[in-house]
């Protein structure tokens, strides 16, 4: 009976942990709200829906939502122009330093919009949530967030190391030259 | 020797003066010529920065006393008078969301000086005309969308009052055309596009290809999968115009998306050379030079029209360095192909079938969607990117090569647009031995007479003048070789990659002038400048990759913040 | 009264019977309590503690398919969503091969084999212990990786480019590989003890001929695992190494192979079968003589088709990968190959036959069985002969008919034993009796629900209904017979039920067994019930192979060993003629300490590589503790 | 069940050597089960190399200098690892210890040499699938490099302790060089692949 209290607490504190939940459909009126992001005036960073936060800020890191961010990067095209995150006729994306900051709403708002340069909206081409799957995903790339979650390589041509191979790389901590 | 140059009427990319005829028939005893004994005594008269950072390819144009420079997009257009002074600057209105379509580093071509009028393309779309003495805009027409993903690349052709303008982008899935501009007003004459019925091909009755593959109804449309030539690609490249046969001659890119299984098909009129009547634009002949393009390669290279003997009888020549490899020698009257052969290391495709003129390919190097191709030689860039030179006083064909090769995987892609829909992972890759070489090909012989090769690709055009050739390299350096042996004799560094033409001219003067613009960028040299990180392989079309490897490794850091114009003097 | 107290070198000669046990209890007992519990390496505790735990998860994988049986009840049900369907039938097979079938074999090894063979402890006692923890820690890994809903969504044999890097985001594959390594470093370290055990403990006089039919089972099973595993070991190190540090070997772009994880998945996983099913063979030739009365008929061809199997199952992999557009010639080679295993197989089951034809059978619950196996295995080996044929492979292939083959090839080949033999076994390993009453009930309801549940699904695939899906249309006409299997599972269920009722019930209150309540011949009858913590007070001489039966009035026994160390009897390889007496470790904290060290560096390298050069280093630290010598009289030489 | 002595054991000794010591035949065991895993990656490197259009991919074959230098080296050791095999025999503790010392230096020294033969693969194991094998085999073959030097330091250790004069722990030592003859032998075949088959 000792051993007893331990391991109902043990049990207790197990059942606290976070589940890693895949939905493969959302509401409609989640996405609805997914999509309500209150940039700032000059379009760079600003304030997530309220349900992003009251989902537990379900996208960043989760395994699932950022390989299908990732997956959607590849089926999109953003590889044109950003190629694995090199850049080409798009700027790069693994250095970290981007014109419209690692904000995740700014990421949102600038596929969801578009950007002067080149950058077209995808808001007729994907719904909220995999437009925060993708923002979601591109910030792992530019490796603003490290950590709990990441996607691995893709069973295709090697480009670049292994997402999540050895330790988190940092960004550089100077801005390339342009 | 029976043998005449089109330098500069004709120019592909708008120089005005060009080339070894000018030179001589401007020489006078005092002061001295460009040439093989003075070229040591050049030095460096100015520059002009023109706070541009992209790649600048091409030449400026010169008229008289005045130098006109293109800078690259966002465009501005400056004329200088040739102690360095700016005159007048003309800055069109630009679109920035063009530079989402700048594929290759987005470098762009001009300006042409025609009629006392400067004529030029802009990135997003416009063409323009300026008089060259004010600066004041004639007519400023938008002929590319870029909602449709077209752009505009290459300088325009300016020939018989007519103005001939070339789209790009076939990879964002846009539909190559050629148009002709009526040079007075801007207004378009006609439009020929690359895929589709034969209608808005241009295929009629006066089509008459040296080829029996080519014959057959809207083969624009049945050599590919239902409606897939609505997004076919086959960009024109640059466009050169014979007067006296009344053409304009082209070669089309390469078919879009670069994945072939997603369009099984020979893929109609991409990938090969048309010629088409200057005034109608009605196709004359079509030389298909790698249907069904496997390697993303086309044919979009830049040409030579010479004139010559061939095997003892006087022919109009037309000398194609193709992508896939091979120089081609074009009998440019009917588009029958004379004679193929390697000017670099290749081994995708192994000759041609002389019934079809079809290349044969190396089954071990042919692609398929999700499969991965190893060390295809060459790579999609193709062997020469820039403007070859006939050496007037050798007859040698002077062709700045490059030598990458190319592991290439296509993959299943939609066209979207606003975006590339490229689908291909590519690595450039530098194989053993040099990764450039100035060769001088010998037509007689079908040879070359002689190679300098270069550590770098060569990625600019080449200058034929006073026995001299004269080209600029990645790592910036320009330079000066003998054409009759490739000995070198000069060589100057400048402060950024030299992607662009070199250009001679006298001036008002008297004096022997050489002008040329440095700043790197284009497909082989956009990662020299930053913005590209080379962790990632397929960067920048594969460029990434080939920049990790240590022979192209001294190209990072030759960028410079802005581009510059340099322009030479003999004292 | 206590035992005088032992000196340095005593010998067992002189003192009297209960003196002697008193000694042997003093430096054999594991201390009470739960240190105790924590540092045992009595090979009996152990072995007991992995059948428990190993029914425990039989009992979860259970219920996971009854959950998933409730799921396929109707069309279009809503009990299990389709991520959490994935998970259970991957948890549930990955479950019941890895964590249920393969150990609880092994662990009827572990507890059986040294009192058949007579001697008192398992070679490598520390290992044994060693391995049961890291089989426990790997099995909570999988089931709390469930709890946490990242368990494994691939299936159980978790098949590439779906378990890969692209396709099988998160850690969930790596859970699953890992949870392989665990068991299989579990049943590594049995098999390299139960090898050594069969070739250097048995008791002087048990030549090869002489040896239990089980034994042998358990013996050539171990050099399946000892050929066999390492193969799921590279296939599951290179997964994680594609998903971890992103090599190639599975990704076709880079050169490598998804084939290349078939091959070494089932070059593992045909062995794999008989891994479960031979230590099951020889459960039933172990246990049919006692029931039929006589010894069993055929030794020498049981013994070689034992041995004929454990080979033949290495050339038999390419059969589960007809589908994978092999070469022709290599599809008939294998199906030729796997014609032919029928024949060894087939000689078992006609000595089996004869054993209880010439005898006068007893039809205990054991037997009741015994006999539910042959029918059942019959069945499945029937089926088993349509898919190793490639026509009707390609026509069958991932359907249910697939589904129903396996689960009666292993529930009848492996578990119908099985419960058998735990009935068996059952008084040897508590003291008491099962019920036979119940033990009837649990037959009848496990061999009728068993049939009722599975021999629809034959019919199921014949009609198309795939493997893996977590519903299904009405139109499909798949309901009636999917809610048959379903209401049937109930059946089955309750025969476990019982079985697990009486099982508990019966350790307390089961009447009283003896120490030889079948009047069975082997050795592990002629200690008491349950064993004491040395086995056997004298080490027993054997003269025959059914020990018991021919020597009725005493057993011949050795003298001569040490009191006041462990001491065991190492005799030679082919007659067991006695060569050393040499010492069997005592109980020790230390491969608990590597099992908790090795764990936290297998679950920390899922996700970094470095703590494959940081958590080797307590490792290292813990097994320096583990064989550091203590000067014990077990360090004399 | 009543009981009669057959056989008396006491003159057995305490300890069995060599065949007649359980760990001995442990050895034995595990030298089957790893020598079939180092058989299994080699059957995986033959595998991939059977499915490629080229071997070596994309790389050019494997420096042989650092590869050579440690198989002479791992050659070499196998005589002084055999006489201490045959001191431990003996039971020679003076002998005993000296060997132990030499042959945790020719543990040590392959280590060093394998860093620069990693380096002399002349690809990563992220490079491609051939790259891979080759990590894979040459990690496999270090795994065991180190265990058997940290099992030889160990011993070494203890040889020095009063522990050492102790029968049971010169059949260790015995078993010990058994495994680095295994070490040994299961690295020519991997040297094989590694820079034999590239260069065929």
């Amino acid at each position: 009976m000792r051993a007893l209290a331990p391991a109902v607490l043990a049990a207790l504190a197990f059942a606290g942990c976070q589940r890693e939940t895949r939905d493969f459909r959302t509401d409609p009126p989640v996405l609805a709200a997914l999509d309500d992001v209150a940039p700032l005036p000059n379009r760079i960073g600003g304030a997530p829906p309220d349900v992003y936060v009251a989902l537990g800020q379900p996208y960043q890191a989760n395994a699932y939502a950022l390989s299908e961010g990732k997956r959607l990067y590849d089926g999109m095209n953003c590889k044109g122009c950003h190629a694995d995150g090199g850049g080409g006729t798009g700027p790069a994306l693994l250095d970290g330093w981007w014109r419209y900051g690692p904000d995740i709403v700014s990421l949102y708002v600038t596929l969801r919009d578009g950007r002067p340069r080149g950058m077209p909206s995808y808001a007729d081409k994907l719904n909220s949530e995999q437009l925060w799957q993708v923002a979601a995903y591109v910030q792992t790339i530019g490796s603003y967030r490290a950590a709990t979650a990441a996607t691995s390589r893709n069973d295709q041509m090697q480009s670049r190391p292994s997402e999540n191979r050895g330790p988190a790389r940092a960004p550089l901590t100077e801005p390339p030259s342009r | 020797m029976g043998l005449k140059a089109y330098a500069f009427e004709t120019s592909i990319r708008g120089a005005l003066v060009a080339g070894a005829l000018l030179g001589s028939q401007t020489a006078r005893a005092d002061p001295p010529a460009l040439g093989l004994e003075t070229i040591g005594r050049l030095e460096l008269a100015w520059t002009f920065r023109t706070g541009n950072p992209r790649g600048h390819a091409g030449a400026p144009a010169v008229s008289g006393d005045s130098i006109f420079v293109l800078t690259p997009f966002p465009h501005a257009l400056v004329a200088l008078d040739l102690q360095g002074h700016e005159r007048w600057r003309v800055v069109p209105d630009s679109d920035p969301r063009a530079e989402g379509l700048a594929t290759g580093g987005g470098v762009t071509d001009g300006p042409v000086l025609a009629g006392g009028r400067l004529y030029l393309t802009t990135l997003d779309g416009h063409a323009m005309a300026v008089e060259a003495a004010t600066g004041r805009v004639a007519w400023d027409r938008a002929v590319a969308s870029l909602d449709a993903g077209e752009t505009l690349r290459n300088a325009p052709l300016v020939q018989g009052g007519r103005v001939y303008v070339g789209s790009a982008g076939d990879d964002a899935g846009a539909r190559g055309w050629l148009a002709a501009l009526d040079s007075g007003t801007g207004r378009e004459l006609w439009r020929r596009l690359s895929t589709g019925p034969d209608g808005e091909v241009g295929i009629g009755p006066q089509f008459r290809s040296a080829y029996p593959t080519e014959a057959g109804a809207d083969l624009g449309v049945r050599t590919w999968p239902p409606e897939a030539w609505r997004q076919g690609g086959g960009s024109p490249g640059p466009i050169l115009a014979d007067a006296e046969l009344g053409v304009v001659v082209y070669g089309t890119g390469h078919p879009a998306p670069w994945n072939p299984d997603q369009r099984p098909g020979s893929n109609r009129w991409t990938s090969g050379l048309f010629a088409r009547d200057a005034a109608t634009g009605a196709a004359r002949w079509f030389t298909p030079t790698n249907p069904h393009d496997e390697h993303a390669y086309g044919a979009a290279s830049p040409n030579l029209l010479v004139d010559r003997p061939w095997r003892g009888v006087d022919r109009k020549l037309l000398v194609h360095p193709d992508p896939n490899g091979f120089l081609q020698v074009l009998d440019r009257e009917t588009g029958l192909i004379l004679s193929a052969k390697p000017i670099v290391p290749t081994n995708a495709v192994s000759g041609l079938d002389a019934g079809s003129g079809a290349p044969v390919r190396a089954d071990a190097k042919r692609t398929h969607a999700d499969t991965m191709t190893r060390d295809i030689c060459p790579a999609w860039t193709g062997p020469v990117l820039a403007e070859p030179a006939l050496s007037a006083e050798t007859g040698f064909v002077l062709l700045p090569t490059s030598r990458l090769c190319m592991d290439l995987e296509p993959r299943d892609s939609g066209v979207i647009p606003g975006t590339l829909s490229i689908g291909a992972n590519v690595r450039l890759k530098v194989p053993a031995g040099p990764a450039g070489a100035l060769v001088a090909w010998d037509l007689e012989r079908e040879a070359p007479a002689w190679t300098a090769e270069e550590p770098l690709p060569l990625a600019g055009g080449v200058l034929a003048t006073g026995g001299l050739a004269i080209y600029g390299t990645l790592d910036g350096r320009l330079k000066a070789l003998d054409a009759r042996s490739g000995r070198s004799l000069w060589e100057y560094r400048a402060p950024s990659g030299i992607i662009g033409r070199p250009v001679a001219f006298t001036g008002p003067d008297g004096r022997a002038y050489l002008a040329v613009l440095a700043g790197v960028g284009g497909p082989l040299g956009q990662a020299a400048r930053g913005g590209i990180d080379v962790r990632d392989a397929t960067a920048a079309g594969g460029l990434a990759n080939a920049v990790r490897q240590a022979a192209y490794r001294d190209i990072l850091g030759q960028g410079d913040e802005s581009g510059s114009l340099l322009v030479f003097r003999l004292p | 009264m206590s035992a005088p107290a032992i000196l340095p070198g005593e010998l067992d000669r002189g003192a009297e019977r209960a003196i002697l046990h008193r000694q042997l209890e003093r430096t054999w007992a594991t201390p009470a309590g739960f240190w105790g519990a924590l540092t045992t390496v009595d090979h009996k505790t152990i072995g007991l503690r992995y059948i428990v735990t190993a029914f425990g998860f039989l009992a979860l994988g259970g219920v996971l398919a009854l959950a998933m049986r409730w799921q396929l009840a109707r069309p279009e049900s809503r009990v299990l969503s389709a991520d959490l369907y994935n998970q259970a039938f991957t948890v549930h097979g990955a479950n019941m091969m890895f964590l249920f079938a393969v150990p609880v074999m092994e662990a009827m090894a572990v507890y059986l084999v040294p009192l058949m063979i007579g001697t008192r402890n398992i070679a490598f006692p520390r290992l044994n212990a060693f391995s049961y923890w890291i089989y426990l820690f790997g099995g909570i890994l999988l089931w709390a990786a469930f709890a946490l809903q990242i368990g494994p969504d691939v299936g159980w044999f978790a098949y590439v480019p779906l378990s890969g890097p692209q396709y099988s985001s998160g850690k969930r594959a790596d859970i699953w590989a890992q949870m392989i390594t665990f068991t299989e470093i579990a049943a590594l370290a049995i098999a390299v003890e139960i090898v050594v055990t069969v070739f250097k403990q048995r008791a002087p006089g048990m030549s090869l001929d002489r040896i239990p039919l089980f034994v042998w089972g358990a013996l050539v099973t171990s050099f399946l695992v000892m050929l066999a595993m390492p193969a799921i070991m590279i296939a599951s190190t290179s997964l994680i190494l594609d998903r971890l540090v992103g090599t190639h070997f599975f990704n076709p772009t880079e050169g490598g192979d998804v084939l290349l994880w078939q091959h070494l998945f089932w070059f593992f996983g045909h062995p794999e079968v008989y891994i479960i099913f031979l230590p099951a063979t020889g459960m039933v030739s172990s246990m049919l003589p006692t029931f039929a009365r006589r010894p069993v008929f055929g030794y020498l061809p049981l013994v070689l088709s034992i041995v004929a199997i454990g080979i033949l199952s290495f050339g038999l992999w390419v059969h589960h990968m007809f589908t994978t557009g092999l070469p022709r010639l290599g599809e008939s080679f294998f199906t030729a190959s796997s014609m032919a295993i029928a024949v060894p197989a087939g000689v078992q089951i006609f000595c089996w036959l004869a054993t209880l034809w010439d005898g006068r059978p007893v039809w205990r619950t054991p037997l009741l069985f015994i006999a539910a196996f042959i029918v059942t295995f019959v069945l499945g080996g029937l089926t088993g002969v349509m898919v190793a044929s490639v026509p009707l492979d390609l026509q069958v292939h991932d359907t249910y008919f697939v589904v129903a083959h396996f689960h009666y090839v292993l529930i009848g080949g492996a578990v119908f034993p099985l419960l058998g033999a735990i009935y068996y076994w059952y008084p040897k390993m508590t003291g008491r009796m099962l019920s036979e009453r119940l033990g009837r009930w649990v037959v009848g309801l496990i061999f009728v629900g068993f049939h009722l549940t599975f021999f629809p699904m034959h019919f199921l695939g014949l009609q198309g209904m795939p493997r893996r899906v977590y519903t299904y249309q009405p139109e499909m006409g798949w309901g009636a017979a999917n809610l048959f299997v379903s209401l049937s599972s109930i059946l089955l269920a309750a025969g476990f039920a019982l079985f697990f009722l009486d099982v508990i019930r019966s350790a307390r209150r089961g009447p009283v067994a003896g120490d030889n309540p079948w009047d069975a011949s082997t050795l592990e009858w002629a200690t008491t019930s349950p064993p004491p913590p040395y086995n056997f007070a004298r080490i027993p001489v054997v003269t025959s192979a059914n020990p018991l039966w021919s020597e009725r009035e005493a057993l011949p026994v050795v003298t001569g060993l040490r009191v006041d160390r462990r001491e065991i009897v190492i005799s030679s390889v082919s007659d067991a003629t006695p060569q050393a007496r040499e010492s069997s470790p005592r109980d020790s904290i230390w491969p608990l300490v590597t099992a908790v060290a090795a764990s936290v560096m297998l679950i920390a390298s899922i996700f970094t590589p470095w703590a494959v050069v940081w958590g080797a280093i307590p490792v290292a630290a813990a097994l320096i503790g583990w064989f550091w010598p203590k000067g014990l009289p077990e360090d004399e030489a | 069940m009543r009981e009669r002595v057959a056989i008396d054991l006491a003159h057995l000794p305490l300890h069995g050597r060599s065949t007649a010591s359980p760990t001995w035949w442990g050895t034995l065991a595990f030298m089957l089960l790893e020598g079939s895993g180092f058989a299994l990656a080699i059957a995986v490197y033959l595998y991939l190399l059977s499915n490629a259009p080229e071997w070596p991919i994309g790389a050019p074959a494997p420096d042989l200098g650092p590869g050579i230098a440690l198989t002479a080296l791992l050659l070499a050791s196998l005589v002084p690892n055999h006489l201490v095999a045959r001191w431990a025999a003996k039971d020679d503790i003076r002998r005993t210890r000296i060997g132990l010392l030499v042959m945790c230096a020719l543990g040590v020294a392959p280590c060093i040499l394998r860093i620069f033969e990693f380096r002399a693969l002349n690809v990563s194991w992220d490079d491609n699938a051939y790259g891979s094998i080759l990590w894979l085999l040459l990690g496999l073959h270090t795994t065991h490099l180190l265990t058997d030097l940290g099992d030889t330091i160990v011993l070494t250790a203890l040889m020095f302790t009063r522990h050492g004069r102790n029968r049971r722990r010169f059949g260790d030592v015995e078993d010990n060089a058994v495994y680095w003859d295994f070490v040994v032998l299961a690295w020519l075949p991997i040297f094989a692949c590694i820079y034999g088959v590239p260069r065929l």
